[in-house]
Formats: C-alpha cells, structure tokens, sequence
C-alpha cells in the first residue's frame, strides 16, 4: 500500500488543487468578459436590465425568508410555500377586484390628497395578504407538519408536496381562483420615470423615452421600499423581540430551548406564519409587478426564491436577501444575453456552481458533525 | 447442485402467472387500451421508482433528480429508434453506442489514474474527468458517422422487425448507458455534498435537463425533438411483454445486488456513514455505484416510456412530476422493493384509472384535489409507507442457519 | 497469523499529534507508542481529548500537526477506509452500529474487503457468488460465536440489550481483520460484572486474533486488570503513562480525577486496603 | 420532601437506561448525583426536567406528579435543568441568552432587576454581555449556563457536570458559586464525575451505577467510603 506521490508535479497539482480552480476560473473570467461586453457595448441596456434584476430580486427576497426561516428552526424544505406565495397574490387580487379594498380610504375619506390615500389602500390589501397567509400557513403546519415532527423528515417532505398540490389544484378549480390566467387590477396607477443623459423626466403615456436612458416605475419603487422595509421589520423581530430569539434559540437547539420553558411549538407555529406573511406579502407585490395571476404561478418564483435561499445559505436572513438579488441579477441578465428560456437552466448552474465551491452557501456557517 | 429455493419458484410462478394473466386479458380486450396504457406506464413507475429506492432508501442519498435522467434516457432513445424508422439512418444508434462506450472507457481510466493520487480534491478530478470525456465524445461521434452506412447496410439484410426490435432494445439500453454516464460526472462533484444540497442539486439538475429539453432544437439542434413543442413520430414499441421482461430484470437485478456483499455496503452508509467508512467501505465509491445504478435503471424506464406513447414533451419531465417517484418511494415504504413496485401499480392505477372514473363527470378537475388529501392522509396513517421495510420471501435476504456443533468447533480453530 | 510478531517494535506510533478546533486544543503535542501485540489503556477525565486521538489515528479528522505512524508508513489525514483496510479497526463511544441490519449483517458488512466475489458475480448469483458468500457468512458466524451471540444472528442490531450491542461493535471491528483494535469505552454503561467479563473477552481475543489493543476508559478500575500500559490524559495532554499501579498513585491523575486535594484522601484509602 | 423519585425505569429503544431509580432532594439541600459515564446520571436530570418520560414509576415535585409533564411545564413549575456540555445559544449574545432564561417571566421590572443581580455575581458576563454566547471560554460558558438557570427563579435547580473540561481553579470558582447559589434558598441536584468537589459541597450523595442506586447517605458518609474509591480509581 504504497501511497506516496512521487512526481512532484502531481504533488503540485494535488497541493494547489489547482484543476478545480482552473475550472472556476475559466467559468468566472467567462462571465466577467461577457458581462463588461455587455456594459460597455450598450451601458443604459445593461443597467436597465440591471435595474429589473432588482425588482425581481426584493421580491424573491421576501419569498426566500419564508424558506430559510422554517428550514432553520425544523429542516424542512418547505415545498408548500411558493403556493402560499399564490394565495397572496390570489387574495389581494380578490380583494381589489371584488371588496375594492384599496379604495376604502379614499371612499371614507374623499378629500384627503389621492397619493396618501391610494398607498393607504395599497397597504391595507398587502396586510391583508399577509394576514390570510399567515393564517394559511399557521394552519397547514398544524395539519400537516406538526403531527410527523417525530416522523422520518422525509414524511414531512412529502406532506409538504402534497400540501403544494392540494394549494394548486383546490385553487384550480372553478368556484376558487379558475384555472385561468388572469388579468390583475393593480391598487393604484403606474408612472414611470426616466433617467439618463439627458436627465430625469416622468414618462407620459405614448410617448417613447429618450434614447440611453434607464426606465423606472413607481412599481420599482413600491417593491423596493416595501421589501426592505419589511425585511427590517423581520429583522426586528428576530433580534430584538422575544419571540425572535426564541426563534433563533428553537432554530440552535429545541431540546435546550425548552429547557427554558419556551414552547417550541408555538415558536415553530409562528415562525410558519411569519414566513407566510412575508410570502403573502411578496405575492402580491409580484402580482402589481407582473399583473397576471393564475393557479400555478408560485412555481417558479417559489422555486427561484429556494434556490436564492440556499445560495445564499439556507438559514441565514442575510443571506437570503444576498441571494434573492443575486438570482435576481442572472435571471434578468440572462434571459437579456443569453436566451429567455434559458434563466432557469442558468439559475439552477448558478446554485450548483455555488454549492460546489461553498458547500453550505455564501452566508451558510460550515458545521462539524461531532463523531 | 444447489436446491433452488421454494420462495424463487414461487417468485417465478407468480410473475409468470402476472404475465400470462394480463397478456391474455389484454388480447382479449377484457383489458381496454386505457387499462393497457396504465399498466404500461405503472411498469415504467415502477422501474424508475426501484432506481430511485436504490439511491434513498437504500443508500441513503436524497435524490430529487431521478426525472432527469429518465427524460434523458427517453429521449436518446427516442431519438435513436426516431431515426431508424423515420429517417432509415443508424447514425442514432451507431453514434450513441460510441459515445457510450468511449466515455465509459475513458471515465474508467481516469479513474484507475485518479485513484493513485492522493489527496486529489474532487473538484480538480471533475474537471479532468470532464475535459477527457467532453474529448471522447467528439471522437465518438466521428467515429459514430463514419461507421452509420456500413451498419445501416447491415441492419437492412435483416427482416425489417427483427432490425427494428434489435435497434429497440439497444437504443433503451443505451438510454440507460448515457443517463448513468451523466450521471456520474454530475454525481462526482455533488455527492459530497451534505443530504439536503445533494437533493436541491439534483433538483436542479432536473430543472436544467428540462429547459435544455424545452430547447432542444435550437440550443441543441436536435431539430426533431421539436423542443417545447413535443418530439412526435417514435415509434409505439413498448408493449406489456417488454414492460414485464424489463422490470422482471430489475426486479431481479436488485434483488441479487441487495443480497450480496456489495448491496450490505450500500446499505450501511444508510445505516451510518462514519461506522461503514471506518469498517473499511469506500463510502465515496458505492455511493457514485449506486447513483450510477438508480440512474441507468431511470434512463433504461426512460427509454420504455418514450416508446409507449409514441410521443415526448418536456412537461413530462417538470420537477413537479419529479416528485411521483419519490411520492411512490416512500408510499411504499422507503428500502422495500415489493413496497416500491406494489406502490407503483396502486398509484398509476389510483390516479391515473380509478380517480378518472370514480369522479362524477364535471369533476375531472378534482383528481388532483383528492390525490394530495389521499397522500396527506396516508403520510400521516403511516409514516413508514404501506409496507415499512418488508420483502417478499423471495426478495428478503435470508440469514443462513448456523452449523451443527461438531462442524463449529473445527471451524472456529480455523479462524485462531 | 503472525505468531512471531511479539517482539517489542512499535505498530502504532503518535509523534507530537495536535488536533485543534478552532482555538480549541482538543490534543495537544501527543506522543504514544503502541507496541506489537500490546494491551494499552488511555484514560482520563471527560473531555480530556482521547476519542478526538482515535478519530485522528482512524481517519475521521486530519491532524492539525504531528504524525500518525502505523507499521512505518504515515497514515495521517488518509481516508478512514483506507486506514481500516490497512489493519485498524475501532469501535465508538457512542455504538454505531447499523441500527436496522441484523446482527449477522452487521458483521459481514465489515468482511465486505474479504469477500472474495466481484459485483458481477453479486448480480448474477453465480456458483462463484455462493461459495464465496458462504464461506464469508461462515466466518462471520465464528466472529458472533466468540462473542456469544450465534443465536442472535437474525436479530435486528437496534433490538439487542445494551451489553450485546458493545459485543457485537467488538465483534464487527474484528471482522474487518485489523491488527490494531482501538475500543472507545467499550465498558460504559456495563455494571462491575458485565464489565470484568467483558475485560476478560478482551484480554482472551488479543490473545485468540493477535491482535494489539489500544482501550479508552473513563473509569480506571475496568482497565486496572488487563491494561500492561495506561496514559492518563487531561486537557488534550499526556499526564501521566505507566503501569496501572503507578499511574494509579500518580498525584496528578489523582487530582485530575478527583478534584484538587483527592491526594490525601487516595493515601487513606490505600492504607485502609492495606490492612 | 420536595422532589422525589420514585422506581423510574426510563428505556433508550431497547436500552434499559435507569431501572427502578428512587432518590430525593430535600428542600434547601444539595444532593450530588455521582457515578460514572454511563450510569445514568444525565439520564435521570433528563428524566426530572422533562426531556424523557419514564416508562413507569412516579416523579413528585412539591406533591405534585410530573413524571408525564412536558419540559416547558416543568420549568413553570420551578426546576431549571442546567444541561451537560453547558448548551449555550452560540448565535444569541450573553445578553440574550439570559433573556431566554427568563422566558417564562413576563415581569420586565424583574427581569431588570435579576440581570443586575447576575452580573453583580458574574462580572465577566457583564464585560462580554454583547458577544455572542459561542465566544465565550469554558468557563464563563459555564457561568452563564448557570447565571441563564438563574433566570427562572427556580426552586431546584439540575446541574449537570458544571465541572466538565474546566481548569481546577476554575472548578473551585463554579462549586463556589453554587454554594451561594443554594445559599440563598434553592436547592440543587449535582451530577458530577468530580466526586471530591461535588462531596464537599453536598448535603447528602447518591453513588450511580448502571441505572441503579449503589451507595447512599450524608456526603461525609459517601466520602470516607471506599467504594467511592473503588467507582473511580479501582482497586
């Protein structure tokens, strides 16, 4: 069993690792070439696909909390949660188009300025979203999940996909939300604005943008503000309120955690609906974004937001966020230079090619098992 | 000799009697077409879901990416048999052969060079692997046209059926081959990821077959595979007596690999990773092996399915639909090969037949409401699945009597 | 095997092994030498670092620094079945066995390197396959009847009491051929009696298997009886190595033990043993 | 008395962990729990705080049975488990794992005021309130083990092995401090390997091994016996 390598150009390789590198390397210095082409042959083209990554990236942000939240505290890849990410949007397209509860406000208060007003009833039907979601969710995990806590996970697992099945299908059926697209009713008016070169002007309908110049929305601006907003109220939460470290004493160590009297089903029941809400709120924030809902429309985004979740690090909120944008970025850029059909397939290289150099995610802590 | 054993004559009765009862019901038409379509396609679950049982629940590794390398296998073959009968070339079959064949010598002499280097980082050996395979298959498909002529010539001496059945039952083989192939060189980075990334990357790697699939005739240039919209005109080979044939080899096939020396190995790293490398398993090997093995049975099944329909869309292989195998793993009880194949059949049967006709007309839609209540309903009855870890006689492994005193004494000096 | 092998070189040698978790000294500057076909003991408080030198001595963690030297190769940071395979097999604080595998199973698992038959042979049942099987579950049963569990080979490995479930780890470790066991507490949770026999069983298969034996124990009076050498560690750190007696009266394996100030108490009590 | 056990058997799968294990601490006292590794000892501490539920036999603390109480119950009730290996929250700060300890008290006032009294006691915990708790040494992990007990205002308090991998001064510091501890009106259950230190600090000792009470009586008694040698240094 003689094991030594006696070339020592193997043994440099070997040291080195440097193949592995190389292989990353070439990769890397691939995308960075292609994309300082891409800034530098049309930089306003760049950056506006730039600036759409971000919109989508916030919103897969909110999503991605939800995911890393419940797999941190029961280890659970929650495959239900891109559906309660469709019955946000489902109930505030509900709640628009059948209870106009975006207009309450204005309706009880009509001489109160129309801006304030509409995002008081913006708000309101985000809330109620997030309400119904959490209530959905805080449900499900009473049903479904908490029963199989001390089942083999995969049990878990598999009622989570059972559970995403039945949110889809039920919600398919004629007297829920049909199995149509749908046009969606956003809760207040679009404008959109334009900055470049030629300055910083609002765009009026029908007319076209100065060349070179980067289109934003007052959507942009909603989902940016909102998910940021509410990310700092999660933050809040989970550091600063009881719950919140509760949650993340649950999340270290459950058997220690109820040594100190925290009920750590309860803590698991709320972080569900937390998760939810944030869902919720992400569902219909995507909706005003992207204005179609239909039944399976928390698929995809579900799935992107799992995968910037674990990207990310599955666990860690900071890294959820990073890796929300992140995703965001290379869905938007390269459905833009690659091929539209392709962003998922380059998502998905992305995930791997991040697992592969940090096996636990950017943000995720490398554990030792003890042996 | 040896006595054959009354649990394998039984065994084998029974699936003779399985085969000859639903060949006659079928050519009787007591079986309609419908029915037969079910069976076939609850045969073809079966198979990929036996893969799939053989990476989770024996060894252990939590695989969400059985579907694509079954959409791989299903559309190599699909496209060999598509090109025999469609286009009257062997380019197909002779050009997959070589790439099979060559990437399989190449992978296994990289490896016999691999092995000697000693602490090699699995990164850096992906990516020879990757350069000398990507090398092996450019030679391969050279050489695969330069010999298509000579061999299309020579299956043409043959009688048209014979040629078409051999071109079959190659092309479902080599379907396995390339999605076993594939999967070795996906597995060998990932695999030494923790339980759950290996899932979510196989997950991706499901994801990423089906969009190259949605692509397939432009990104590819496989222009018959017609991308998103749908590969037509294979020919409808798959019938009940190669569904049976198949998964009868499978079933066997396990059973003889699980009941040796090397199916215990794959078992302990299920069992305990840390105790089965310290008891001197090559952990990182049996569990490629089996990844390999999970993966050629799901291409092989592949291979079946794109002949039953006679048509291939990439919706068939969504990671949704990714789930059923995993569904029907742990329905019939994660480790159980009798659980895995009974699971397959009541599931086809259940969802795809009696759901379809038990519901009042109108309510259609409501299969797939009352299939997740009925899983969610099993999940939380039992946990273990329908049959835990039980086993037929004939597939359980036997623990042999031990031997009459006299014999022990001698014995037991032998080994002092 | 190798009768002739009872001279005093070296089979198992630890040259300054450090092992170090983050800015934790789990072993710090570890020297041991194992001879050929000896029955050492390394004991010490909880936490004092001796399962992290068996996880480093079988592959589990790579050393931080040092050396790991088995019959005069360097074996540090090789794969843990490598090191198996070359001739150290180990049993664990904790028994890992394979929990749902039968006893018998549980047994030959550890044969598979000796199996004789290829996966082609596995897959076809071949007569080669048969004979080949049969004679490495033979050799398997001999393993379980040295242990006293012939009759439990169809057992389910969970299912047995606690005592035969440390046997049968023993008699797994043996059946991967070793010629260096290490045994992780094989006598925690044992009462006196079950303990002293399963000493004696130790004691007897060194002999019956050539085998060289490296045993930790929390508890000194287990290894009291057999142990020709003990090393007392404390804080990742050799405190003491001799024969039982010596470090027995050892003040610092004393204090280690039994807190600061034992030592008067220890004197006492050897004195009333005396009488 | 305030607890007692009476003839527990508690099982690990088919693992017969303690078998019909009875004990007792009385109010006010400290009653060290001593043995070997794997006697049983944290299994009995798991068993009173709820973690496990034994098989059969009764668990009565303050008349009252909790055998079958859940461990957030138990805690209500008065008895805080310090856990083996200390089992700090690593990711949450000094500061917010002794919030954890006080989970159940709603009072903020009180809470104030106890977290004065703690860092008024552990002054290194003070320095470091702001760390996360992972960054701690050994020893001021332990501390805050027990400062995080502390928390809950418990009537009886378990303590399991606080001398683990702690450097001799440092152990004394821990003994010392719970002395104090019980000074001030809780009673204390000590597992501990430590047999000298944990004897000079208790009332009376129960001697463990394998699930089964060996050796009983006041810990002066316990400690001039031989066996207790014998249990650890052998014969």
């Amino acid at each position: 069993m003689e094991r030594k390598n006696q070339n020592p150009i193997i043994q440099w390789i070997v040291k080195t690792k440097i193949l592995g590198i190389l292989f990353f390397v070439v990769i890397g210095a691939f995308v960075i070439y292609a994309l300082g082409q891409a800034l530098t042959n049309n930089p306003s083209l760049f950056l506006q696909q730039v600036v759409n990554g971000l919109q989508l990236g916030f919103v897969y942000a909110l999503i991605a909390l939800g995911y890393t939240m419940i797999y941190g505290i029961v280890r659970l890849i929650n495959f239900a949660h891109g559906d309660v990410f469709m019955v946000g949007a489902f109930t505030s397209f509900f709640t628009i188009s059948r209870f106009n509860l975006h207009l309450w406000f204005q309706n009880l208060f009509p001489s109160f300025p129309a801006m304030p007003a509409q995002i008081i009833g913006a708000i309101t039907v985000v809330l109620a979203s997030m309400a119904i979601c959490a209530l959905l969710a805080f449900t499900i995990e009473k049903i479904a999940y908490k029963p199989l806590r001390e089942a083999p996970r995969i049990s878990a697992l598999i009622t989570a996909i059972g559970i995403s099945f039945f949110l889809e299908y039920f919600g398919a059926l004629n007297f829920v939300f049909t199995p149509n697209y749908i046009t969606y009713k956003r809760p207040f008016e679009v404008k959109s604005w334009f900055i470049g070169p030629s300055g910083f002007g609002t765009i009026e309908s029908g007319v076209t943008s100065p060349s070179n110049s980067i289109i934003f929305s007052n959507i942009f601006v909603i989902i940016v503000l909102a998910s940021l907003s509410l990310l700092l109220v999660l933050q809040y939460i989970v550091k600063r309120t009881k719950i919140g470290k509760a949650m993340r004493a649950v999340a270290y160590d459950k058997p220690t955690a109820r040594l100190m009297g925290i009920n750590s089903d309860a803590v698991i029941s709320i972080t569900f609906a937390l998760g939810a809400a944030l869902a919720g709120a992400a569902g219909v924030l995507y909706a005003i974004a992207y204005p179609q809902v239909y039944f399976t429309m928390g698929i995809i985004p579900g799935m992107k937001a799992f995968v910037a979740a674990v990207v990310g690090g599955i666990g860690s909120i900071p890294g959820a966020f990073i890796g929300a944008l992140i995703m965001g970025q290379a869905e938007t850029l390269s459905a833009a230079y690659i091929s539209t059909p392709m962003r998922d397939a380059i998502a998905f290289s992305l995930l791997v090619i991040v697992l592969l150099i940090r096996p636990k995610g950017i943000m995720g802590e490398i554990a030792s098992e003890k042996v | 000799m040896k006595k054959i054993n009354k649990s394998t004559i039984f065994f084998l009765i029974g699936a003779a009697l399985v085969y000859v009862i639903v060949q006659t019901l079928a050519s009787l038409k007591i079986i309609n077409t419908f029915w037969e379509t079910i069976l076939l396609l609850a045969g073809v679950m079966a198979i990929v879901s036996l893969g799939l049982n053989l990476i989770y629940g024996f060894n252990g590794q939590f695989s969400l990416g059985q579907y694509g390398f079954y959409a791989i296998g299903a559309y190599t073959a699909a496209d060999i048999t598509y090109r025999w009968t469609q286009l009257h070339s062997a380019e197909g079959l002779t050009v997959v052969f070589f790439i099979a064949i060559l990437t399989a010598i190449t992978i296994v002499v990289v490896q016999k060079a691999v092995s000697k280097i000693r602490g090699l980082d699995t990164l850096s050996a992906f990516a020879m692997y990757l350069a000398v395979v990507l090398a092996a298959i450019f030679a391969a498909v050279k050489l695969g046209q330069l010999v298509a002529n000579p061999i299309t010539a020579l299956l043409n001496l043959l009688p048209a059926k014979t040629a078409q059945m051999i071109v079959y039952v190659i092309a479902i083989i080599l379907g396995g081959a390339i999605a076993a192939e594939v999967s070795f060189l996906y597995g060998l980075p990932i695999l030494t990821l923790g339980s759950d990334y290996f899932g979510i990357a196989t997950l991706g790697f499901t994801i990423i077959v089906k969009v190259l699939l949605d692509n397939s005739d432009t990104m590819l240039g496989f222009q018959e595979m017609k991308g998103a919209r749908g590969m037509i005109g294979i020919p409808k080979l798959t019938n009940w007596t190669w569904i049976f044939i198949f998964l009868f080899l499978t079933i066997v096939f396990i059973r003889n690999l699980l009941n040796s020396s090397y199916g215990r190995a794959i078992v302990s790293i299920r069992e305990d990773e840390t105790a089965a490398t310290s008891m001197g398993i090559n952990v990182p090997f049996y569990k490629t092996i089996t990844f390999v093995i999970g993966s050629f049975l799901a291409g092989m099944a592949g291979g079946l399915y794109a002949h039953v329909n006679g048509f291939l869309h990439p919706n068939t292989f969504s990671f949704v639909k990714s789930f059923d195998p995993l569904i029907i793993v742990v329905f019939g009880g994660l480790g159980s090969v009798t659980g895995t194949v009974t699971a397959s059949f009541g599931w086809a049967l259940v969802l795809e037949g009696v759901l379809r006709l038990v519901l009042p007309d109108g309510f259609e839609t409501w299969r797939y409401v009352v299939y997740p209540i009925l899983l969610l309903i099993m999940m939380l009855l039992k946990p273990n699945g329908l049959f835990g870890n039980y086993e037929i006689p004939f597939i359980r492994s036997i623990v042999p009597p031990l031997k009459d005193k006299a014999n022990n004494e001698k014995k037991s000096e032998e080994v002092a | 095997m190798m009768a002739d092998n009872k001279n005093k070189t070296p089979i198992l040698e630890l040259r300054k092994l450090c092992r170090y978790f983050g800015g934790l000294k789990a072993v710090h500057e570890v020297d041991l030498v194992l001879e050929a076909h000896a029955l050492n003991g390394l004991i010490g408080p909880n936490g004092s670092g001796k399962t992290t030198i068996f996880n480093v001595i079988t592959g589990i963690y790579e050393p931080t620094a040092g050396e790991v030297i088995f019959d005069g190769q360097s074996i540090g940071g090789l794969n843990p079945y490598v090191i198996n395979q070359m001739g150290i097999a180990r049993t664990f604080q904790n028994i890992r066995l394979f929990p749902n595998l039968t006893v018998l199973d549980n047994v030959r698992i550890a044969y598979h390197p000796y199996a004789g038959y290829g996966m082609n042979d596995a897959v076809l049942h071949n007569g080669k396959f048969n004979q080949k099987e049969r004679e490495l579950t033979e050799k398997a049963q001999d393993f379980l009847r040295v242990f006293n569990l012939q009759d439990r080979q169809a057992e389910i490995a969970k299912n047995l009491p606690y005592g035969e479930q440390r046997r049968l780890e023993i008699a797994r470790a043996l059946a991967s051929n070793p010629k260096v066991l290490l045994l992780d507490e094989p006598a925690a949770g044992m009462n006196p009696n079950e303990a002293t026999n399963l000493m004696e069983l130790i004691h007897f298969i060194r002999g019956k298997f050539d085998l060289t034996v490296l045993l930790i124990e929390h508890q000194m009076r287990v290894v009291m009886g057999i142990c020709e050498k003990i090393t007392v560690m404390d804080f990742g750190e050799v405190i003491a190595r001799g024969t039982a007696q010596e470090v027995q009266r050892d003040k610092h394996v004393i204090e280690a033990y039994l807190g600061p100030g034992a030592d008067e108490l220890s004197k006492q009590y050897l004195k009333e043993k005396a009488k | 008395m305030m607890l007692e056990v009476e003839k527990i058997n508690v099982y690990y799968g088919a693992i017969h962990a303690l078998s019909d294990l009875s004990f007792g601490v009385n109010e006010g006292e400290i009653v060290a729990l001593i043995g070997a590794n794997g006697a049983g000892k944290s299994t009995s501490l798991k068993t009173i705080s709820g973690l496990l539920h034994p098989r059969d036999g009764s668990i009565r603390f303050l008349e009252e049975e909790i055998s079958q109480t859940s461990a957030e119950e138990v805690v209500r009730k008065g008895i805080i488990h310090v856990p083996e290996g200390r089992k700090i929250f690593a990711p949450l700060t000094v500061l917010e794992n002794l919030e954890m300890g006080a989970f159940l008290q709603t009072d903020k006032g009180q809470i104030e005021c106890d977290m004065r009294n703690v860092f008024e006691r552990f002054p290194r915990l003070k320095e470091r309130q702001n760390q996360p708790g992972g960054t701690l040494s050994g020893g001021e992990q332990q501390m805050l083990a027990i400062a995080r007990g502390l928390m809950s205002h418990p009537k009886l308090m378990l303590l399991d092995e606080p001398s683990m991998g702690l450097a001799p001064v440092l152990v004394e510091q821990i003994f010392e401090i719970i002395r104090e501890i019980n000074k001030q009106g809780t009673s204390i259950l000590l597992v501990e390997q430590n047999a000298k230190m944990a004897l000079s600090i208790a009332d009376r000792a129960y001697v463990l091994e394998t699930g089964n009470i060996v050796l009983q009586g006041n810990a002066r008694e316990v400690m001039e016996n031989p066996s207790v040698i014998q249990a650890y240094l052998g014969g």
